[in-house]
């Protein structure tokens, strides 16, 4: 196999009129960026061999807003609620990275009580993540109905951050040093409510899908791809796991309350589009059990830490990351001491997964194409920043 | 002309084509067409209404009570909107391949029997001639991606012509296997012309199964069966629907072969999916199903049962009633819904009052054997029995869509080849054998016991 | 306006019969050409059809036979039509000149 | 069941015949002649009809119109032709080929004139509503070798045709 950057010219789109189905080695298809099954704005061009797929190539930053750049004309404080607007189906995981980060360089930590309230945040926000990714990966495969079921349950996720917070999509729950709200009352009655509610509608979505021999078949053995390749290419997250590597950042370098919490991380073993959907089906259970054991022991106390009225951290940089549904989402923030950051560098899980397509889809079909761009679980907000 | 009028409601009579009543049999063509129209549309409301209840939601809710007016305010606009020829198309040919598929969905109406005279012909190849007609939606595919000069329906046409072509030869193959069965006789069974030859005509496979007192469905158990699943099977991919709806897969081709379509043409296109939907269900109705034959028909006969099941038509319709009442019962006293309020009540009203009068066909035919009345409320029962049978497949068309995700091109040829075929071969041999063998072996026996 | 006759029949297959053949020798697009065989086919088997009213079925059961030559005679032209594209990018006949290429 | 109108039919499908016939021999575009050559060979099938024919009709729509001009079609989508659409037409010696297709009507002509008297003046009576169990009858009883040679045949053009169109065998 070549390399597609040197099969595809510069300019792709430019073709030879002439050429035609038969002699496909030069069907170039442009997927994207209007194209349903590219989770927004992605332009994906395929060079095909009929319907094979011999290379592809994205083409990104149709939804680029400049983040990072931002970044630098923000306080620290005021940057907070851009980076929801990153992966803005886990906006509270963003958030959570982006304020462990400052309060890393700051040298403060959050008290415990606030940190168990960003544990059961995120992991609910996990379970939404996934959840809308469930339903668009189903959509993409063909399968309607999931969709609806997933939307609907994910609703109740998000009546928990509108109670608790009131904003639904960018949450902006947290800020530097703990959390702004204290959780309201009924707080943990709702969220205990919510996993009585939603451990059989997991179930659900399973009985739909996990035995249909037509998913199974659509996903089986499709964009498989190996954990030394994985690891290469810096995937992580579910997709990394998948694939057999027992790596998930929660255990691995605990963060927020989670090394008090007894979870298993799920992992596949052929790295193919099944053993992520499966493999995303146990988290969801996995973060439903560390929701529990977590509104089980929240302790009573302060949700801020002290800090500064004025951020204006010391000289210095400091890179961190946390698990967020998609992968490992790491900040890397410059200090110049003065009130804004010299840089901020975010390690957005999406961008660095999408790199991977090209591997998994190479020889597959069209429709593998859309299976596996679902199952990478891409968020164009991140993949653009 | 008069006479045949009222020898043909008397139901004792042949379908107009073969009478060759031409007035009649145009009658009956433009009912059909009408009619097919119609439930195209109301299958519209149906699949949304149902597809939405399996997908917790409501669908329309907005235009009439309960969406009732949705289909006819989409018709409206799919009228009113630019029809949109793209520049470097083909315009003779964007043109016209709606018009193929349309012709060929609504041609093989003409030999469906809706009842034992209800058809506008009998065709002695009846089966065959349908089998054609609808293979001919192909070219209507293949010429609609082809002339609008853009990939994305180049490749949906080319995909739906391979499926369809396909999927034919194990339909064709599961149609042979149940020919053969009305030539068959099989224990206490004899055949319809009695000499041991079969027929084609639509009608004649349905006098079949009467006269063998047996759905094909479960003649030679489970060979019918088995034939009857291929031909489900492949009816739904001769229709290009979940979860075979590969050559209009959203997520992959957006549209598929009509994509570059608009407004009116594009709504020809889903008339024509929506008739050869009603159209291959009617075939497997027909031919392993009993067509319109009402439940039991030899064990459960005589004029009584007759009667009983003449009931179900009214029933249906003050069912359906009911549940209009229901709703209407259910909707908020508000101002705000009183239009919708009264609508809703009127529509049950209307379906109450045809299912009295429904009801009341046989009641008055109870009695007058052999008069028009008694024959009228016979073919009645007739048609709705046959409606009622492809009423079920299209509930389970809905149902496909909401449960089965899309199989992939390769996986769907390889099951058309490599799965239906042999099996439909297979069955279509041990029909023939288990035919010649049980006469054999009854005469065998015979001779011992004599 | 009168009796149909078998010749009349005759005549239409004849009148096909002729437009195949001329499509045949003039044209020089090998897609064409084979339709303008099916042409000539189907005139033939309009001739068998018609003769079968007057001498009996076989007439229809040779067409059927024509029939499946016919199809056989499309899936092999057009095939080696396609492995020809493949070569030379061309379908034309009289480009078509080589023994080898 | 009469045929009714006869002549008004015959006469109609006969010209839409010949029209298509025109159609697929003049055509530039090759999807309109087959669309020319599909109308042509439905017509034929109604022709078949008239002619108390109604198997070899069915047989006509489901292979013909059905199977071989939707493979035609295939191949004309998968062979880009706005090429050749823009060249010349006709080849070199259209001149001759159209003078010895008219000598070749000529000849029918000349057949037909001279040898109408031979044809028999009765037609047979031929039972339509049997028609498909009799052809049954001659395809499986006398032509059964020929039946027989022509599914060798199919078979053989089946892989001849794979082995053609394959890119790699």
């Amino acid at each position: 196999m070549t390399d597609p950057t040197t099969t595809l010219s510069r300019n792709p789109l430019d073709l030879d009129e002439s050429r035609t189905f038969l002699d496909a080695n030069e069907l170039v298809i442009n997927m994207g960026p209007q194209h349903p099954a590219t989770h927004g704005v992605l332009r994906v061009i395929l060079k095909l061999d009929g319907e094979k797929v011999l290379g592809t190539e994205c083409v990104i930053g149709y939804l680029h807003r400049g983040v990072e750049k931002i970044a630098e004309n923000r306080t620290y404080t005021m940057f907070n609620p851009y980076v929801d607007r990153m992966d803005y189906v886990a906006a509270v995981s963003n958030a959570l990275g982006y304020c462990e980060a400052v309060e890393k360089l700051l040298n403060v930590e959050a008290p415990p009580r606030a940190r168990y309230i960003r544990s059961i945040l995120t992991e609910l926000n996990r379970i939404a993540s996934h959840q809308l990714w469930l339903g668009t990966h189903a959509l993409d495969i063909g399968a309607m109905t999931p969709l609806f079921y997933t939307f609907r349950d994910r609703e109740e996720i998000l009546k928990i951050f509108e109670k608790y917070c009131g904003a639904r999509l960018t949450t902006h729950a947290f800020r530097i040093g703990g959390c702004q709200y204290e959780t309201y009352d009924g707080f943990e009655k709702d969220v205990l409510n919510f996993l009585q509610f939603v451990a059989p509608k997991i179930d659900e979505y399973e009985e739909l899908l996990t035995t249909n021999r037509i998913w199974v078949e659509r996903t089986k053995n499709i964009g498989v791809i190996s954990a030394k390749d994985c690891i290469a290419l810096g995937v992580t997250g579910p997709v990394l796991r998948a694939s057999g590597v027992k790596w998930d950042l929660r255990k691995a370098q605990p963060y927020a309350a989670y090394k008090d919490f007894d979870f298993e991380i799920p992992i596949g073993q052929n790295g193919d589009t099944y053993d992520r959907y499966i493999v995303r089906m146990a988290e969801m259970r996995q973060s439903l059990r560390i929701i529990r054991q977590a509104v089980d022991a929240i302790p009573e106390g302060p949700i801020m830490a002290k800090v500064p009225k004025v951020i204006k951290p010391a000289v210095g940089e400091i890179y961190h990351s946390i698990e967020a549904p998609k992968g490992e989402l790491g900040y890397f923030i410059v200090s110049d001491g003065s009130t804004q950051p010299y840089r901020v560098r975010v390690r957005p899980p999406s961008f660095v997964n999408l790199q991977a397509l090209d591997l998994m889809v190479r020889g597959a079909l069209v429709a593998d194409v859309i299976a596996v761009i679902g199952t990478l679980d891409i968020v164009l907000g991140e993949v653009d920043r | 002309m008069l006479s045949y009028l009222q020898s043909y409601l008397g139901g004792d009579a042949l379908t107009p084509g073969q009478a060759g009543n031409q007035l009649w049999a145009l009658i009956y063509i433009l009912v059909i067409f009408a009619g097919v129209s119609v439930v195209v549309m109301a299958m519209n409301w149906i699949e949304r209404k149902a597809l939405a209840h399996m997908q917790v939601r409501l669908g329309p809710m907005r235009v009439g009570p309960h969406g009732l007016l949705q289909p006819i305010a989409d018709a409206l606009k799919l009228m009113l909107k630019e029809d949109i020829i793209p520049a470097r198309a083909d315009s003779f040919v964007f043109w016209i391949a709606p018009l193929i598929g349309l012709l060929s969905a609504f041609t093989v109406y003409i030999v469906i029997p809706f009842g034992p005279t209800q058809a506008v012909t009998d065709m002695n190849i009846g089966i065959l001639f349908m089998l054609g007609v609808s293979s001919l939606s192909v070219l209507g595919v293949v010429m609609a991606g082809w002339a609008s000069n853009s990939n994305y329906p180049l490749i949906g046409a080319l995909r739906s012509s391979a499926q369809m072509v396909s999927y034919e030869v194990a339909m064709g193959l599961a149609v042979v296997s149940a020919v053969l069965m009305t030539s068959v006789g099989g224990i206490g069974m004899y055949d319809v012309a009695g000499d041991g030859i079969g027929t084609l005509s639509m009608i004649g496979i349905v006098q079949a199964q009467q006269a063998q007192h047996v759905w094909f469905l479960f003649k030679f158990f489970p060979l019918g069966l088995i034939a009857f699943f291929i031909f489900a099977v492949a009816m739904i991919a001769e229709t290009n629907r979940a979860p075979f709806d590969l050559p209009e897969a959203e997520s992959e081709l957006t549209a598929g072969f009509h994509t570059e379509y608009s407004g009116l043409r594009w709504s020809l296109f889903m008339l024509a999916e929506y008739a050869a939907m009603v159209a291959v269900s009617s075939i497997a109705v027909t031919l392993w199903l009993g067509g319109w034959l009402r439940p039991f028909p030899n064990a459960l006969a005589g004029p009584t049962w007759d009667f009983i099941f003449s009931l179900f038509p009214g029933l249906t319709f003050l069912a359906l009633g009911a549940i209009g009442m229901f709703g209407f019962v259910r909707m908020p006293a508000h101002p705000f819904f009183r239009v919708q309020k009264l609508g809703l009540g009127g529509f049950a009203a209307v379906l109450a009052l045809i299912g009295v009068l429904l009801l009341a066909i046989p009641f008055a035919a109870r009695g007058h054997e052999g008069t028009i009345l008694a024959g009228f409320a016979a073919g009645l029962s007739a048609v709705y029995w046959f409606i009622a049978k492809v009423a079920v497949f299209m509930y389970l068309y809905i149902w496909y869509r909401a449960t089965f995700p899309r199989y992939r091109f390769d996986q769907l040829m390889s099951v058309g080849w490599k799965v239906l075929l042999p099996i439909a071969l297979a069955v279509l041999i041990a029909t023939a054998a288990v035919g010649v063998l049980i006469p054999v072996i009854q005469v065998w026996f015979k001779g011992r016991a004599g | 306006m009168g009796e149909i006759t078998v010749l009349h029949y005759l005549v239409v297959a004849a009148a096909l019969f002729i437009l195949g053949v001329i499509g045949v020798l003039t044209r020089r697009n090998v897609v064409i050409i084979l339709m303008s065989i099916e042409l000539i086919l189907n005139a033939v088997n309009l001739n068998l059809v018609a003769f079968s009213r007057l001498y009996g079925l076989h007439g229809q059961v040779f067409s059927i036979f024509v029939i499946t030559d016919a199809a056989a005679e499309a899936a092999v032209g057009l095939g080696i039509l396609i492995a020809f594209f493949r070569n030379k990018e061309t379908i034309n006949v009289d480009e078509i000149d080589l023994l080898k290429w | 069941m009469t045929p009714i109108a006869t002549p008004f039919f015959f006469y109609l499908l006969a010209g839409t015949m010949i029209i298509g016939g025109v159609l697929v021999i003049t055509r530039r575009n090759a999807v309109h002649s087959a669309l020319a050559l599909i109308v042509a060979l439905l017509a034929q099938a109604g022709m078949y009809l008239m002619l108390y024919a109604p198997f070899v009709a069915a047989v006509q729509i489901i292979l013909y119109a059905g199977g071989i001009m939707v493979l035609f079609l295939f191949v004309i989508m998968l062979v880009n032709l706005e090429r050749a659409q823009k060249e010349r037409q006709f080849n070199r010696i259209w001149p001759v080929g159209l003078l010895s297709a008219f000598a070749l009507g000529l000849l029918f002509v000349g057949v037909y004139s001279k040898g109408k008297t031979l044809l028999p003046s009765e037609m047979m009576q031929i039972p339509e509503s049997s028609n498909t169990q009799e052809i049954a009858r001659y395809l499986y009883g006398n032509y059964m070798f020929a039946f027989e040679i022509a599914s060798l045949l199919l078979l053989v053009a089946i892989i001849g045709a794979v082995v053609m169109a394959k890119k790699r065998i």
